[in-house]
């Protein structure tokens, strides 16, 4: 996978982003609404919220060849679920240290907090994560090959 | 009367009018919504963020909205208006006229290539003129309808007929016809509520403002269009003159409001206090160089609600400058700059310049909403706000018809919401007899059970009009999805959600027998009810659908990219088939309602509550602690307007015992609470045992007596210190003890916004005040001093804080590092404090000192809490579900709460409040059973370690330790399926129905999949 | 600095209460104490006074201070302060009945003679006659030297004139050239106007004294002269 | 004069046997030596008498809270899943616990594990346990036949062999970066308390590894388990890891490989280590149980730092304090989220 | 005094048969009923003025319209591009400091610092000229700009109108040259 990425110049990145279904799926769905343009490399996956969002997950992505991951959720406050995001913030916060700390690039897994009401800044993180990933190549750490 | 009409006319579709239509809809009665403007959402959609919690206002405000316009009992009429109601009470006669919209709501798909299309630009009212909108338009990208509307005024085509026409031509979906025109309906309600709003004031009457006259002074809404992310600068925050980022932002209160001069409106505007900090707050974080200088210039900081002084506080910490000035006139300065001068408190002039300034303008009734009034035979106050009474906060002088919001004085969003659901108890309360007499149901036929089959999927891949395909190749993506595992079916359709491919789909379902569906379209968020009803229609379980969101989220953000978003949709389509795999039926979850209510505390609020129940035939258990009805209020002499307390007590208290549907139990108290909503069981300490639908908690709160300590005053001590409510008492009495007296000072904050309580007691300023008339009006010349820190007579009240003043009533302000001194000289009272204005001490000799003390939660409300599994605010007041858009709900299902135990608050918002959670406990009691969440979290005993994690993380209590087995255990009917438990859960003993760990890595998995 | 201390056993604001007598629609008490009026007021800080301050110390009654101070005289009564006060307070016109309560002796010197002279005749203290032979002599040099204007009027006492013209006794005690543009503008215009031998000053410092009489007295004068002329309107040089 | 440790196994079993003979607990949970040198075995004295086997020296490594919870259920009468609780008290067990053991029960008593109520703790202020590999190390893998201990020596002898060891170079390293030496619950103590220990660089390790490049750092994280076997001695010797189905041999889902693929030891260790973030004590059971010398602990001591910088809080310091992934502040940190951050970048 | 006659007329209810105006709306009027030919063309150096709003005329007197007369009348008379707005101004203005009998009661050190706001004012505008329509105005703002150091021209309407009148069809020939 790694030399037929780097033979290709326009490599696309696949990136799975899991929505918090509230907030940041309808963020994306209103940059739509409002077509902003973001690179093709998202692969959406919506759960209800980000607090339903395991480090097991987040490994499984990698694991299955997931280029980057992409957790969003509701700003801390705004949780339709009351606390979701806060518990989710947690998690996120030492799993994301742990998983550099072993040698994940950072710039692989991605979190952020989008609302229903931004279109533009769900624009702006899907490029912002494709970018990053596309920096680092393709994922080669954790990378189960089947 | 005869049996009345079981709807109801709401006019407005603000927060307000959605929240009354919501409730009524939801428990039983048909509800048309007027609303004036294409979409409903109302002022509150225009809002960036919301204080306290900062909370985004769109995305609080849209689930609502969608709900409403989805709502099968509600009847959406925009861009219409009321001609007139003719009628009484159970059964009005309403004409009301919809204006063309030109574009047809059954065929818009709200693609937006008209707009993009349309050659006419005009100003965007809904950004207040600050941005651009074409002549066709969305009132803004979330509203509802989701449908676009002509502007008769601009459009070229309507203008002139042949010229332009580009929309029609562009219409993918045909949706535009130029020949629509003015409907009239004719409509027989029983009830009517009155939700119009306000309009915000225009500060180009103020010429010193500068308004109209330098670009960079802009009005607080101006401003919160500046803020929003779908705004006229998307969100980054630019000032008009030059589209930077302003560092240094000035606010100027009071423009608009507490101005008898040029703006004529005497009354406080109530939310400009708070909105302003927020701005501030706001416009710090959000600004990209991260150092904004905030300078908010007031005369009173009027943070008197829930959270409000917090929030202060913390804002101050943040180093947002706090002015007590106020600023005359706003002067020009170089570069679009603004400068002003002011004089601080000691009177020394200052001068400041400021990229930016806000005028906080106040709240007013839009003068059409006057003539409407008029029309109607609405009596207006003399500020132009319905008239209403603090023992009737939601009538109006037409008996019938109600009001809520902003309309009947200006209010925050809470205090709307609250009156919009106390105005639906009132129709609720005439119209009961005729509950659901009016209302649609929607029937289905029994389903298929798919346990055994193996999964047969039906893919359906829409073309959007042109909006997918125009993009992604649609036929490559449904010839894929023919080569997918399990699917047997696969289908392009121009329209998927258009009535005909709907019902063809139903047909499909059956014809093919599929087992499992898919539709790559447009976005769940909208269609996905749509799709699972035809599931239903079909006789298949809903929850065996999946939507692929290849629009939204691929060819509308892809344009430039056909191969890699054909690509990206045909992965989207196999992430959805491997999903939908996994799916299994689900139970349409509900629980049966025991149609009976609980309240406790029998208080004003517990009395208004249990009566607004009762007299809708719904049995009360009314239990109070004290062995007397009456509660807290039993102490206070009158209102703010002057209607006497007592008597109209007496009366509830009377109504109360005379009625049958209500068994009181007198000093009694709750011990034991299990069950939920639908289905609570209680056992009271007299050993009863209580079986409820609902409950409503009304438990009051007490008044804090400073026995001792800094805020002592002589208090117990001196026999001339009283409370508030002493004072009361000897008002009730009519003590001829008050007559002839020469001097009196009251303190106010008593307790109140210090460290160990820092909240705003909220009715003290007021109450304090209108004692202090009383007093004067005893003892016209008599000297009376109130001692003050800010003076929060919001709203209305704002007129008794003139009247005491222009009775002669002084006031001096104190600060915490300067609180007035009090002593005895031969026991009479002796009180020093600092007049700041004139720089002087001035010693008092009073013959009363009246202490404005703190209201004050009582101690036992956090066992009380427990029992209902309800939170509390660290200042020990219970925490309603949302401040915002709940505030009588409580987090758990089914139980309410009302009066002082949520936070301090004046008898009306008080009756307010409890004829809310009346109409919320409603919505339970009038159904016989109540849905619960299908997508619930499961546990897998085998797997459970009973470590409990999953029980810390539910938000619901939905999650709780099996008391013999020592296993986790989901109860359905709270659990509202987030899935916290889920991901804190190590050893995958929890899992979420249809959103399992498997599911999703399966998912994942095929998105990754080559192929 | 000494602190002030005030010991109010109870409030005596006798000048308060008398003014509110005069002035029903002064509303002092409704004061806020916002400041709006002192960040707006240039006379801010003279005497260490400001508007608000002077409001406060009447609503509290310290009467002695607001006698004394003359900070009465360094507001000019401009009424900027109530055109933006929240609740509409004149402290113009409060500072208008303070003028007037202080002794006629006590007041500036220069203000109440120019008032006294006006109840005379006029602020300056010429004689009438001065006036008109001013007025022909300015106008006797224009007709000489400026050919064009060699028809230029400046009437006085004409009977039936449209307009009758009220002097500010300034130009011709002072600079009477300046007098001139006005009389050709009216000429250029086609405007039939006239001066009055009497009463023809408008400058009246009875205004600022704080003498309602006087004031009334000058203005009562000055009505009566021009309907005796019946002229149909009455303008002044401002 | 007897050593330290000997006044504690006198005193210990002292204690022991008079919990026994009096009553109070149905078993005493302690250490006794076996024949191999430097290796202690879990016991359990069940009668007075077997109070005189406890022995408490530097080679007590592993986490005696690991034996609680199935020591004392053992002490339930038998019953089906969903039979009611028995009624009345159930027998109690006594424990030898230190600082790291006893933090390890408290999160075990919040985690429902175990009840405070049923166990005696006798704590005793740990002055850190012997790392065997060091030993070994310092004596270039000799043979060792027996090791005599002093309070701050080891004498080690072997054919051929005698060495005096300095004992605290031989500490492990947890103990050497353990800055809570004393049990923070306990019913009775042997000895004094000797106060949290002042420790500047705790850890050193895991910041030396912080401060290497990404690609140095999946070096040096590849490299430290490739030798993994998977035999999963690390897992059983934790007292955290007590589900019934770990996520390794569980199929449904199956969230890693069951083979010894890189990838999947990888997903292995960090799932271990994530597992027990804001929970491990750091006690050392799981690099003392490794028969392969993986340093496993460097992953969960960044846990534990991460989970301090960021939450200010330790594991299991009071029952009172919530976990801290079960548990948030409002203004909890949240830099590492992109929206947050890009709030600072820009300009 | 305009506002001393149009207030005491009012206040004191003084009967009159005349009405009372200001001679600055009779010049707008004039000048848009055409009856006063006015041309800027005079002011080719393009000199810059500005204007006081005086207090007992605007704010207290007519109001917006006469300051806004008073305006039209000026950029009329100096050409509408000389012409440079004050701020605050028309009814909001600042009082120069020479109102209320200030200028004779005596305390010119008070009277100089109240007029320092009016300084300020004018002299931000640049202008070459200050026009003020009140005596009361016309001897402070000469004071204040002398006591300042101010650059300005403090002058009347009526001698730039003259300037400006044409009589027989032909500029500024109604001035003595």
């Amino acid at each position: 996978m790694n030399d037929k990425a780097k033979n290709q110049k326009d490599w696309e990145p696949k990136i799975i982003a899991f929505l918090c279904n509230w907030c940041s799926y309808a963020g994306a769905d209103l940059a739509g609404v409002s077509r902003y343009q973001y690179p093709p490399s998202l692969r959406i996956v919506r759960v209800p919220c980000s607090g339903r969002v395991s480090a097991n997950m987040i490994l499984d992505a990698l694991r299955s060849g997931a280029d980057g991951v992409l957790v969003s959720g509701c700003h801390p406050g705004d949780c339709h679920y009351i606390s979701g995001n806060y518990y989710a913030r947690r998690r996120f916060a030492v799993l994301k240290n742990f998983l550099e700390f072993i040698g994940i690039e950072p710039g692989r897994v991605n979190f952020s907090w989008i609302s229903a009401s931004e279109g533009e800044q769900f624009a702006e993180v899907a490029k912002e994560v494709t970018s990053r990933v596309k920096k680092l190549g393709p994922a080669r750490h954790l990378v189960k090959e089947f | 009367m005869s049996t009345p009409k079981g709807s109801v006319l709401i006019v407005g579709g603000g927060i307000a009018g959605v929240q009354a239509a919501l409730d009524l809809a939801d428990s039983g009665f048909y509800v048309h919504l007027v609303e004036k403007s294409s979409a409903i959402g109302g002022s509150m959609s225009q809002l960036d963020k919301t204080f306290p919690t900062n909370d985004c206002s769109a995305c609080i405000l849209s689930p609502k909205l969608v709900e409403c316009g989805r709502h099968l009992n509600i009847n959406l009429l925009t861009l219409s208006e009321v001609l007139s109601i003719e009628g009484e009470p159970g059964s009005f006669r309403v004409k009301v006229r919809e204006n063309p919209r030109y574009v047809d709501v059954d065929k818009c798909i709200a693609c937006g290539s008209c707009a993009e299309k349309c050659p006419k630009k005009v100003p965007n009212e809904f950004d207040l003129g600050l941005g651009k909108r074409k002549a066709i338009y969305l009132r803004y990208p979330q509203a509802v309808p989701l449908k676009y509307a002509i502007d008769p005024e601009h459009c070229i085509y309507l203008k002139k007929p042949g010229r332009c026409g580009f929309c029609e031509k562009v219409c993918p979906a045909d949706a535009i016809n130029f020949k629509d025109t003015a409907r009239e309906h004719d409509l027989h309600v029983g009830s009517v509520i009155l939700a119009l709003g306000f309009r915000p004031f225009d500060p180009s009457r103020l010429d010193f403002t500068g308004y109209g006259q330098f670009k960079n002074v802009v009005t607080s809404m101006e401003f919160e269009r500046l803020l929003s992310p779908s705004g006229p600068c998307l969100g980054h925050m630019e000032r008009p003159s030059d589209h930077q980022e302003p560092r240094k932002i000035a606010w100027l209160q009071c423009i608009g409001s507490r101005d008898i001069n040029k703006a004529c409106h005497g009354y406080c505007s109530s939310v400009c206090c708070m909105y302003a900090i927020k701005q501030a707050v706001i416009a710090k974080e959000h600004s990209e160089s991260g150092d904004v200088d905030a300078t908010i210039f007031f005369m009173d900081m009027r943070t008197h609600g829930k959270g409000f002084e917090a929030y202060y506080n913390r804002a101050r910490d943040e180093g947002i400058d706090f002015k007590r000035a106020r600023v005359h006139t706003i002067l020009p300065a170089a570069n679009d700059n603004l400068k002003v001068r002011f004089a601080g408190e000691d009177g020394k002039i200052a001068e400041d310049e400021f990229d930016l300034v806000v005028l906080s303008v106040g709240l007013e009734t839009d003068p059409q909403v006057m003539r409407l009034a008029h029309e109607l035979g609405i009596e207006l106050d003399s500020d132009s706000f319905a008239a209403t009474s603090c023992f009737r906060p939601v009538e109006t002088s037409r008996k019938g018809i109600f009001v809520c919001g902003a309309l009947a004085e200006p209010k925050d969003i809470p205090q709307s919401v609250m009156e919009a659901s106390a105005a639906a108890l009132e129709a609720e309360r005439i119209l009961h007899p005729a509950r659901w007499t009016e209302t649609r149901k929607k029937e289905f036929p029994p389903e298929r059970d798919v346990h055994a089959e193996p999964p047969r999927i039906g893919v359906f891949v829409c073309s959007c009009g042109i909006n997918i395909a125009s993009v992604v190749d649609v036929q490559a993506v449904t010839d894929y999805a023919w080569t997918l595992p399990g699917v047997v079916f696969a289908q392009n359709n121009l329209f998927t959600c258009s009535q005909d491919t709907i019902n063809q789909m139903a047909e499909i379902i059956k014809r093919e027998r599929l087992n499992r569906v898919v539709v790559a379209s447009c976005t769940p968020r909208t269609h996905e009810p749509l799709f699972q009803e035809t599931l239903r229609e079909a006789g298949i379980n809903k929850f065996l659908f999946e939507m692929a969101n290849i629009r939204d989220q691929d060819s509308w953000v892809h344009q430039d990219e056909p191969d890699a978003a054909t690509l990206k949709a045909k992965d989207l389509v196999r992430m959805a088939v491997a999903k939908v795999r996994g799916d299994e039926p689900l139970p349409y979850n509900s629980v049966p309602v025991t149609k009976s209510a609980l309240v406790i505390g029998a208080g004003v609020a517990g009395l208004t509550a249990a009566l607004s129940l009762a007299d809708q035939g719904f049995p009360v258990t009314l239990v109070e602690r004290k062995d007397r009805l009456g509660g807290h209020a039993r102490k206070f002499f009158r209102t703010w307007q002057g209607q006497e307390v007592q008597s109209y007590l007496q009366e509830l208290a009377g109504m109360v015992e005379a009625n049958a549907n209500i068994d009181v139990h007198l000093g009694t108290t709750v011990e034991d609470v299990s069950g939920s909503v639908g289905q609570f069981r209680t056992m009271l300490s007299d050993g009863t045992e209580v079986k409820h639908g609902a409950a409503i908690v009304a438990v009051g709160a007490e008044s804090f007596k400073p026995r001792q300590g800094r805020w002592n005053y002589l208090y117990g001590k001196n026999p001339n210190v009283h409370t508030l409510l002493e004072l009361d008492q000897r008002f009730i009495k009519d003590d001829p003890g008050l007559k002839g007296l020469n001097q009196a000072v009251f303190i106010h904050c008593v307790g109140s916004r210090v460290p160990e309580r820092p909240y705003c007691s909220r009715v003290c300023c007021t109450h304090a005040i209108d004692q202090a008339i009383h007093l004067k009006e005893m003892n016209p010349d008599m000297d009376i001093f109130m001692l003050y820190r800010d003076i929060r007579t919001y709203g209305k009240r704002e007129h008794l804080y003139q009247k005491a003043r222009s009775l002669g009533i002084v006031f001096i302000r104190y600060d915490l590092d300067n609180l007035p001194r009090v002593s005895e000289t031969s026991g009479r009272l002796v009180v020093e404090v600092k007049d700041p204005i004139i720089d002087a001490e001035v010693t008092l000799h009073p013959d009363l000192l009246i202490l404005a003390s703190a209201v004050r939660p009582r101690d036992d409300v956090g066992e009380l809490s427990k029992l209902f599994k309800c939170a509390m605010t660290s200042d020990g007041f219970l925490l309603e579900a949302h401040m915002k858009l709940r505030p009588v709900d409580f987090a758990t299902d089914g139980v309410y709460l009302a009066g002082l135990c949520h936070y301090p608050k004046p008898v009306e918002e008080t009756i307010a409040q409890a004829k809310a959670a009346a109409s919320r406990a409603g919505l339970v009691l009038s159904r016989d059973a109540v849905p619960a969440e299908s997508i619930t979290a499961v546990v897998n005993a085998q797997k459970c370690t009973g470590c409990s994690v999953c029980t810390k993380v539910c938000a619901y209590h939905a999650v709780n330790m099996d008391a013999n087995s020592q296993k986790a255990v989901v109860d359905t009917g709270l659990c509202k399926g987030c899935g916290a438990c889920v991901a804190g859960c190590r050893s995958d003993a929890i899992t979420l129905k249809n959103l399992g760990n498997e599911q999703i890595m399966a998912a994942v998995e095929a998105a990754m999949e080559d192929f | 600095m000494q602190e002030k201390h005030i010991d109010l056993e109870k409030i005596r604001a006798a000048v308060k209460q008398k003014i509110e007598k005069a002035v029903p629609e002064a509303n002092i008490n409704y004061c806020l104490t916002c400041g709006l009026c002192a960040s707006g007021c240039p006379a801010t800080g003279l005497e260490n006074m400001d508007p608000r301050k002077f409001l406060r110390l009447l609503v509290l009654g310290q009467d002695k201070e607001i006698l004394e101070t003359d900070w009465i005289y360094a507001c000019t009564m401009c009424q900027r302060c109530r055109y933006a006060c929240p609740m509409a307070i004149d402290v113009g016109r409060i500072v208008y009945e303070i003028r007037g309560m202080r002794p006629r002796e006590e007041r500036p010197k220069n203000l109440q003679r120019s008032c006294d002279l006006q109840r005379k005749n006029n602020s300056t203290g010429i004689p009438n006659e001065d006036f008109v032979w001013v007025v022909g002599d300015v106008l006797e040099e224009v007709r000489e030297n400026e050919p064009q204007w060699k028809d230029l009027t400046a009437p006085i006492d004409k009977k039936g004139a449209e307009y009758y013209l009220n002097q500010n006794a300034k130009e011709p005690t002072v600079e009477p050239e300046e007098m001139v543009p006005l009389w050709k503008i009216l000429h250029a215009a086609g405007i039939d106007w006239t001066y009055s031998s009497e009463w023809w000053d408008g400058a009246n410092y009875c205004l600022f004294t704080g003498d309602p009489e006087d004031w009334e007295y000058t203005v009562r004068k000055q009505a009566e002269v021009v309907d005796s002329l019946g002229c149909r309107y009455y303008i002044n040089t401002e | 004069m007897p050593t330290k440790n000997e006044s504690i196994t006198q005193e210990l079993r002292q204690k022991a046997r008079h919990l026994l003979e009096s009553g109070q607990v149905a078993a005493f949970l302690g250490y006794t030596s076996g024949s191999v040198p430097m290796v202690m075995k879990p016991f359990v004295a069940r009668k007075p008498e077997d109070a005189e086997r406890l022995e408490w020296n530097s080679f007590c490594v592993l986490n005696l809270a690991n034996y609680l919870p199935p020591l004392l259920r053992s002490f339930e009468p038998p019953r089906r899943p969903n039979d009611p609780p028995p009624e009345g008290p159930l027998p109690k067990v006594g424990v030898a616990a230190t600082g790291c053991w006893s933090r390890n029960m408290v999160v075990q008593v919040q985690e429902n594990q175990m009840e405070r109520e049923r166990v005696v703790i006798i704590g005793i202020s740990s002055r850190g346990m012997v790392d065997r590999k060091k030993v070994l190390n310092a004596v270039n893998h000799a043979e060792i036949t027996s090791v005599k201990e002093e309070d701050n020596s080891l004498l080690v002898k072997g054919p051929g062999l005698e060495e005096e060891i300095n004992r605290w170079d031989v500490i492990r390293d947890n103990c050497q970066t353990c800055v809570h030496p004393d049990p923070v619950i306990f019913d009775e103590m042997i000895g004094q308390l000797q106060g949290d220990r002042d420790i500047q660089d705790r850890f050193r390790q895991v910041e030396e590894i912080e401060n290497l490049s990404a690609q140095d750092r999946w070096q040096w994280f590849t490299s430290e388990i490739d030798s993994c076997i998977r035999c999963y001695a690390c897992r059983n010797a934790c007292p955290l890891c007590y589900c019934p189905t770990c996520f390794v041999d569980d199929s449904r889902p199956q969230w890693v490989g069951k083979s010894r693929e890189p990838v999947d030891t990888a997903i292995f260790h960090i799932l271990r280590a994530y597992h027990c973030a804001g929970r491990c004590t750091d006690c050392g059971s799981c690099e003392s149980a490794c028969p392969m010398g993986i340093r496993m602990r460097i992953l969960t001591k960044k846990l534990q730092k991460d989970v301090l910088d960021l939450y200010g809080t330790e594991a299991g310091m009071s029952i009172q304090q919530p976990l801290p992934l079960s548990t948030y502040k409002m203004d909890d940190p949240q830099d590492f989220v992109l929206t947050e951050s890009f709030k600072g970048e820009k300009k | 005094m305009f506002y001393a006659t149009l207030e005491g007329l009012r206040r004191f209810k003084i009967p009159h048969k005349f009405e009372f105006v200001s001679i600055i709306s009779l010049y707008a009027q004039w000048i848009r009923e055409g009856r006063l030919n006015v041309d800027s063309s005079w002011n080719s150096d393009g000199l810059k003025f500005t204007v006081q709003d005086p207090c007992k005329l605007v704010r207290q007197g007519l109001g917006d319209a006469v300051a806004e007369d008073l305006r039209y009348v000026i950029k009329k008379v100096a050409g509408e591009e000389n012409f440079i707005d004050v701020w605050p101004r028309l009814s909001n203005n600042y009082c120069c400091g020479g109102g209320g009998g200030a200028l004779q009661a005596g305390f010119v050190e008070n009277r100089r610092k109240y007029g320092k706001l009016k300084f300020d004012q004018l002299a931000a505008t640049g202008a070459d000229v200050v026009i003020t329509p009140c005596h009361n105005c016309h001897t402070q703002v000469l004071d204040i700009c002398d006591f300042y150091g101010g650059k300005w021209k403090t002058t009347h309407l009526w001698n730039w109108l003259e300037k400006a009148l044409i009589i027989d069809g032909s500029a500024g020939r109604a001035g003595k040259d």
